[in-house]
């Protein structure tokens, strides 16, 4: 690798205007991107955005780093099979919700099995945003769309709850406009080893404007979200006045006042980003009856890689020489 | 009839007096169970260490493991060698090997009129003799008197002869499992060929189990003792094929799927590119996996079994993305589930090789039987006006050749390209003169050298291939995708005259490579004449010998067997419009035929077959004598 | 130049003489939040009511919501209309009306020379002007000197006449949201239409926003009246283009999407069966998707948003197998995905029906651009012989037909039908004599009812179709699958002569197809003559309009134009003989002259065109020119 | 429907002779199927199996009702066609590990999400059988198999846990040779409305045999299982001597021994089968460390259908006088 200059956020940005729809969370991502990659100084020539089909997809043609704009729901197999070419390369996918969670189902929950080395972002709004409003498998059920005219019918798919189901070894979840908190998670995301699967609530504000403002706006946020860290406490609350315990009858979280009926935070469950079950359980908090979590839900300890190192392989006459002896293995004649 | 059931302890008989013949078809046919496919590849093995020229066809049973005794059961292995050059497995058979009522009932009527035929007697008990559909007992009626039967206890001349073996502590069922090594050596003793190989190999198989090694041997030497000791039936007479004329050389044998995957780790040597094959299950194609996934041994080969055929053909674009050589294997269903991902490689021009093993359809179809009805697939398949490079392979060997070709084309004008092969070539073999790779010329690809001027879609002026340039190059950031791209810059461009310009340089660039690959020749005969028969992969062996037997007999036809798909070779129309007439056998219903008559507007006639089996030699004559004015 | 920026507050002028043209082309230009689209649409049904004939063409950009003023952001709507016979959405425009630079830049070359500009002169600022490339103002040089220009300050004129409506409660921002609509209310006053079709319709859609609604009734009002009493400059004349003469009859307007729809709905109904719509979203396929899931009031609809392309096609297999008519709809790089799955429709013979509404490939290609390109994919893209019914439309009307047909076909014959539309059809639309469901002959297709001796894959002796029994059906109870089957009984078979039987059988029921629909009929011009023009698709309009003209000039060449793509017409072979040469355009690199090439060994020529934009009818006259021995 | 003669369990066999290997776990469950539609008096012409392509996929043609192989991956699709179009069916759908977790993954959470009323039995051999030995995503790592013959290097796919993390409503295991167990569990499935997904470990007897052995084999059983049972408590052992509790402090299951230090039946935990976090607790357990569980693991209380009913459709003349009027809907003219 080459040393690589200091870069500043913009200097990761391409010449190419950026063709979302204005006020899109879309931007508030790149932005938080390109931070990103400055912070940590990527290097530009070792990194490559790989994407799926959608507005979210048009992603790498934003970042000065390598790109490639695949097709609908394949770029996990795509960006599987470049980490295997390339093991050394730093590769962040980017797919909506559509492209990872409907078309793309199969490769994302394979490639959080085979827990290959990348950064997976999904951004998600809950909507078919390129193909003009649609609903998604995320989309909530009563969604009235173009596709739904009478409200979608399907119970949605859960981001979370599938990365966990299908075996990941990292999840977190933060969102658009939560620019210091994103650029955290996806720092975070990046350091693990394995795939990191991060859901990034994304606004769209065309077909979908809002969608998640009960949980982002800035007036129910305290409330409405709580923000995870290993090994602390599980409060929230605007004043910092709540916090999560555990109800061992019902196997559930509750949320419970600061204070009240003698509850001190010493009382409070702790997040333990390595417990699978406590990921279940917090992942599928919605900002409703319990806060949303946003943070590093789950990362695994570190898991064993089964795959064997790339292969190395000898060059030129050598390498002629090993196919030559393998061609004539086993039994050979000769004639005269 | 009367069938003469041998006595092992039968006199000894006069020393053998070999009959010598030109070339032989022997079918081994019995149980899944019985273990006919290794019997078949060690008659192989020891008819090519003779020095004979063969081509072989094993035949499996659709299911895993079928009940015993059942048709559906029946595993068979044929080959057809000879002292003159074998091109096909052969149409009728001089040597039948039945194990039980299933195989012969299933087989006999491939078996020539006063062909050989061998059963197992043991085998024809109630049970199996209705299972197999047999009222009766055929051994005991005459409808096998135009044949020369050899029914023989094998059970019992196996149970005795280990019986003899001193000190071995087996079951009555291993022995049993050894009566496919008696009848090897019984067919070994019949062609005067050497038992030595197969007790090799027999002793390295059972290196961990060495009484079933030493019970598999004395079968093995019983068998051929028994030939060589027993007064046979009078029209029992053992044969010498004399060595064929080879080439001198170092020779082996080889199936087509040993000879694709080791002729793309051939062609990713020369194009100094490590190498990932990304592929799914299907039959006929998983053997490439097996085989690759078997190559460990520092080839910088790695293979990835992924979730499905799109992840499949994906992976492997992403690999050539990063700057490996991406290769994808399947069958037809699967290479239809593939279409849209190829046409990701064809827009972002980067090279990835798909091999089609094809097999019989439409749908799952036949599975494990031969078709080469993918040839539309393959060349007009895919959404769009989408070209890429099409080639197919005629022969076991011939599939090394063509997937060196599909490395290098596919690298060298950055384009994928399909390598067609089939259920036929991918289990048959035949010997293989080994090439040396040690002598082959580079042509190596670089994916980390970034060009003056760079943009991901300038062009060689010669190739029309934009420049591989791979994630990780210093200097070389870029990006591609699929939407169209302009010209030169690869920026996202919705612009008209761009599309246009586009499409014709992704068509210019296929087109061109006809340039770059051979002329078709004439495979057998003259450049002109009555009649040319043009094929194309797996019918090469019929075709060749009905093409031979025809101008033997004086007509005056030719042979031209077609690699090049898409582009077809540039002279092709030309030497066409110099015969009379045009026949193009496929085992398909008329896909190359809709190609030739299309691009060079001549009146090509199909000949097609379309059961899951390859041609007969004769199907072909008989076609061929048609258009030659004659009725055979 | 001198462009003269019309005041407002101008004297009254003397009463309009309009004068009387044939046909006219306006082109509505503007930013993709201008309201081009609506402005478009509305245009177009004052158009349809006062009597003319026309065709759209809608064009947006493929950003959702591109930034304001840019270049890829510009939304078209042009529309061809007349007291002729209009065939195309028209070469050249007569009228252009731009409402920035951006919309400017980008379609003045289609503006014939002294047609007549009309843009919004606020609009051209030094932002939009360097956004949209422009390093000085147009209106300011004499580059436009060529047409007649009408620059006018849209904003303050809506302002203005905004500002004048008593009491409503509007922002400056949804005022000059209205512009689109005075400079509809002009372009109404130019051609001397009716502003009421509007003014209703503006009504109903704010219906809940008055004040929205009285400004846009204001503002057309405002742009009409601009019109009636203004002086324009003294080279703007105002128009009358008068009726056609169309048949008796009620007509609407009617796009390709919804000609398919509605085809497909009274197709289903002629079936006597329900439908169900499996579909993933793709552009430009997805407005059936939504039309569909519109019609809910008891059609027996259903529709099924599928998770991905194969979801959908084998949801629809699944239905069909279910009793229900099951059709899928995408385009090319969806079509792709569900070559397997289309496979197993035809190896179980399930009637289902294949919409693909074409778009520009290859791979994600130009999603928004229309193209014809999927030809090949339509009647060779699956493995192996797996035949197929492919139709296609040639205008939005004709969907309506084809959709109809292709429910007909699909379940008479229990085959797949694909029925080919593309993005220009789909999108554009023309006046539609509104058929009578009532009087249509059903084709009863039943589900339930259990044939005597029934068997699986009996057929009918006419059709060769095989008896339709879902699941539920008493006394009919079996087991399908995509493993090759026996003939009649429909069980798992490897036999080779059944294999060879079922591939003859499948080819010989499509084949015979074309016994059941009409021969192809001369579309314009005689039986033979000097060439043949033959299309597919949506090149109806222009080969139909290029051929017109030509025969005027006295050249003897004919139209013909094929919408049973697959098997072609019975007697076109013998029909194309009829013509010393046959020329072929098409929106795609020459694929359906492959099909006439290869079938009828007619040396037919390929007037391909590629950019992602329908053909101009002088492309296809200069081509036709050459082939007449003429050049232009 | 039709009154439905009381048929026997060989009522159900259809002609077509059985081609599985002999020893195949397929024959144990063929036979339990049959079972399980002779005591439930199942319609053959309303019964419908729907399977995809691989060994287990055969099943349809040894049923003697409606029956559909279909292709590789896909039955869940199309059986979703099915029941949109007749959903008085009864629909039962096979399906191997490969051919619903590798292929098809993305139609069975799709399937799950949507809850479309079905049952789903998926046979898990942890194998490719059809194709003779591949591994399979279900395959544990380390299996040495054609494609994998230095051992498999991904971590394996969980079937329960990729149903949970999917949406599903009924989530059950057994095994092949359970037979009444089997039996039993098949008619839970069938009762429930919604999706019912059922994992039948299965022994490939060919490719994979015995790798259950160490939790199916009689020998061990009873300490490697534990057969759920609503509403009781978790008890397992060969003596019924042990129990499982909930570890508050781990947020996991431990297994105890009854008496010993104290612990009676009543310190055990119940099984709460509407409990998704006990599901997901119990459908991991593996048969080592914690008996594997069987039976019926999760079922959801009841869940709103969104879905409309089937849509009613007048015939004939009424249908073309309401198309005739859809088609003059909107803008018409008249031309004289
Ligand atoms: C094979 C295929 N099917 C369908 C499409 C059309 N398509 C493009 S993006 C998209 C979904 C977009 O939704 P999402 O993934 O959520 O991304 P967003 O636009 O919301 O960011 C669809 C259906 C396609 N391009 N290719
Ligand atoms: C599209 C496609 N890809 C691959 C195959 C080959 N194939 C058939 S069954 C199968 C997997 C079988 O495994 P599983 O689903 O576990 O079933 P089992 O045979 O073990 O019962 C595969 C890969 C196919 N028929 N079609
Ligand atoms: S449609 Fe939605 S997601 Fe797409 S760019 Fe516009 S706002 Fe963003
Ligand atoms: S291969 Fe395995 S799963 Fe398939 S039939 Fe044989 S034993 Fe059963
Ligand atoms: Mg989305
Ligand atoms: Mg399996």
């Amino acid at each position: 690798m080459n040393v690589v200059p200091e870069l500043k956020p913009d200097d990761y940005a391409t010449d190419q205007e950026v063709r979302w729809c204005p006020g899109c969370g879309d931007y508030a991502i790149l932005k938080a991107m390109r931070k990103v990659l400055s912070d940590v100084g990527a290097d530009p020539e070792q990194t490559v955005f790989i994407s799926g089909i959608g507005c979210a997809a048009r992603f790498p043609y934003y970042m000065e780093t390598y790109g490639f704009h695949t097709i609908h729901g394949r770029a996990a197999a795509i960006a599987t099979g470049t980490k295997l070419a390339n093991p050394d390369l730093d590769i962040w996918l980017v797919s909506g919700d559509g492209d990872s969670l409907s078309i793309g189902g199969n490769h994302l929950m394979h490639l959080l099995r085979r827990d290959i080395d990348l950064t997976y972002l999904l951004f998600n709004n809950e909507i078919y945003g390129l193909t003009k409003g649609q609903a998604s498998p995320t989309s909530r059920p009563g969604t009235v769309t173009p596709s739904s005219p009478s409200g979608s019918y399907d119970r949605p798919a859960h981001a979370v709850a599938f990365a966990l189901g299908s075996g990941a070894g990292f999840i977190a979840r933060s969102y658009d406009v939560a620019q210091p908190h994103l650029v955290a998670t996806m720092k975070r995301a990046r350091e693990h080893r394995g795939t990191s699967f991060v859901e990034i609530l994304q606004n769209c504000i065309v077909y979908n404007a809002d969608i998640f403002a009960d949980v982002t706006d800035k007036k129910v946020a305290g409330d409405a979200q709580i923000h995870l860290e290993h090994g602390a406490p599980l409060v929230f609350g605007k004043d910092g006045d709540k916090g999560l315990i555990f109800d061992v009858k019902t196997l559930s979280l509750k949320a419970v006042a600061l204070g009240e009926g003698g509850v001190a935070e010493k009382d409070l469950l702790v997040h333990d980003e390595t417990n699978a079950v406590l990921a279940g359980l917090l992942g599928a908090m919605d900002g409703h009856a319990l806060p949303m979590a946003l943070g590093v839900i789950y990362c695994a300890p570190e898991r064993p890689a089964h795959r064997p190192a790339h292969p190395d392989r000898p060059r030129g006459d050598a390498m002629a020489a090993l196919l030559d002896a393998h061609l004539r293995k086993g039994h050979t004649w000769h004639v005269a | 009839m009367n069938i003469q059931i041998q006595d092992p302890a039968a006199e000894r008989k006069t020393p053998v007096e070999r009959q010598s013949i030109e070339a032989a078809v022997v079918r081994f046919a019995g149980d899944s169970g019985d273990g006919m496919q290794l019997t078949g590849s060690q008659f192989t093995l020891a008819t090519a260490v003779a020095g004979n020229d063969l081509v072989t066809f094993p035949d499996f049973p659709a299911e895993i493991r079928a009940p015993v005794g059942t048709t559906f059961g029946v595993s068979t292995f044929q080959i057809n060698f000879g002292s003159r050059e074998i091109r096909t497995a052969g149409d009728r058979l001089d040597v039948l090997v039945a194990m039980n009522p299933a195989a012969l009932i299933t087989n006999l009527e491939d078996l020539r009129p006063d062909g050989l035929l061998i059963v197992d007697a043991s085998a024809f008990q109630d049970r199996n003799l209705k299972k197999a559909g047999y009222e009766t007992n055929p051994l005991e009626e005459d409808d096998l008197d135009r044949y020369r039967v050899l029914a023989l206890d094998i059970s019992k001349l196996t149970q005795a002869t280990v019986k003899a073996v001193d000190g071995v502590q087996v079951t009555n069922k291993e022995i049993l499992r050894t009566k496919n090594m008696w009848a090897l050596g019984l067919v070994l003793w019949l062609f005067g060929r050497d038992v030595a190989p197969t007790r090799q190999w027999l002793g390295v198989k059972f290196a961990k189990l060495e009484d079933i090694a030493t019970i598999n041997i004395a079968a093995l030497e019983a068998g051929f003792a028994f030939g060589e000791t027993t007064e046979l039936a009078h029209n029992v007479h053992a044969y010498e094929v004399p060595p064929a004329k080879l080439d001198a050389g170092e020779y082996r044998n080889v199936t087509g799927a040993e000879g694709i995957c080791w002729g793309l780790a051939t062609g990713a040597h020369l194009a100094d590119l490590p190498m990932i094959y990304c592929s799914y299950p299907i039959t006929p194609a998983s053997n490439m996996l097996h085989i690759l996934a078997g190559m460990t041994g520092g080839f910088g080969i790695e293979t990835f079994q992924a979730e499905d055929e799109i992840a499949a053909v994906t992976a492997a674009i992403g690999a050539s993305y990063g700057g490996a050589l991406g290769v994808t294997g399947s069958s037809g269903p699967g290479i239809a589930l593939k279409t849209e991902g190829i046409g990701l490689a064809v827009a972002t021009e980067l090279p990835i090789v798909i091999v089609n093993a094809q097999r019989g359809g439409p749908s799952t179809g036949l599975p494990t039987k031969t078709e080469q009805s993918d040839l539309y697939q393959a060349v007009f398949g895919r959404n769009a006006d989408c070209p890429l490079v099409v080639l197919a392979a005629r022969s076991p060997g011939d599939c090394f050749t063509m997937a060196v070709e599909a490395v290098r084309l596919a690298t060298k004008y950055m384009t994928p390209v399909m390598l067609l092969s089939d259920g036929y070539i991918a289990n048959s073999s035949e010997p293989w003169s080994i090439p040396e790779v040690a002598g082959m010329t580079p042509f190596t690809a670089q994916t980390n050298v970034v060009p003056d001027n760079f943009a991901p879609y300038m062009r060689d002026a010669d190739t029309l291939a934009r420049p591989w340039v791979a994630p990780g190059t210093p200097g070389g950031i870029h990006r591609i995708g699929g939407i169209e791209r302009s010209e030169t810059t690869g920026n996202v461009s919705y612009d008209p005259a761009n599309h246009q310009t586009m499409t014709d340089l992704r068509a210019r660039k296929i087109a061109n490579i006809a340039h770059d690959v051979p002329e078709q020749d004439v495979t057998r005969g003259d450049g002109a004449g009555d009649l040319a028969i043009v094929g194309w992969g797996s019918t090469y062996g019929p075709i060749g010998r009905a093409v031979t037997n025809l101008r033997d007999e004086g007509h005056k036809l030719a042979h031209i067997h077609i690699n090049n798909i898409w582009p077809l070779p540039r002279n092709l129309g030309a030497l066409l419009a110099n015969y009379a007439a045009v026949l193009v056998p496929e085992m398909n219903n008329g896909q190359l035929v809709t190609l030739l008559r299309a691009e060079y507007m001549i009146d090509a006639r199909s000949l097609p077959k379309v059961s899951g089996k390859p041609f007969n030699v004769s199907e072909i004559e008989d076609a061929a004598r048609e258009f030659l004015g004659e009725t055979s």
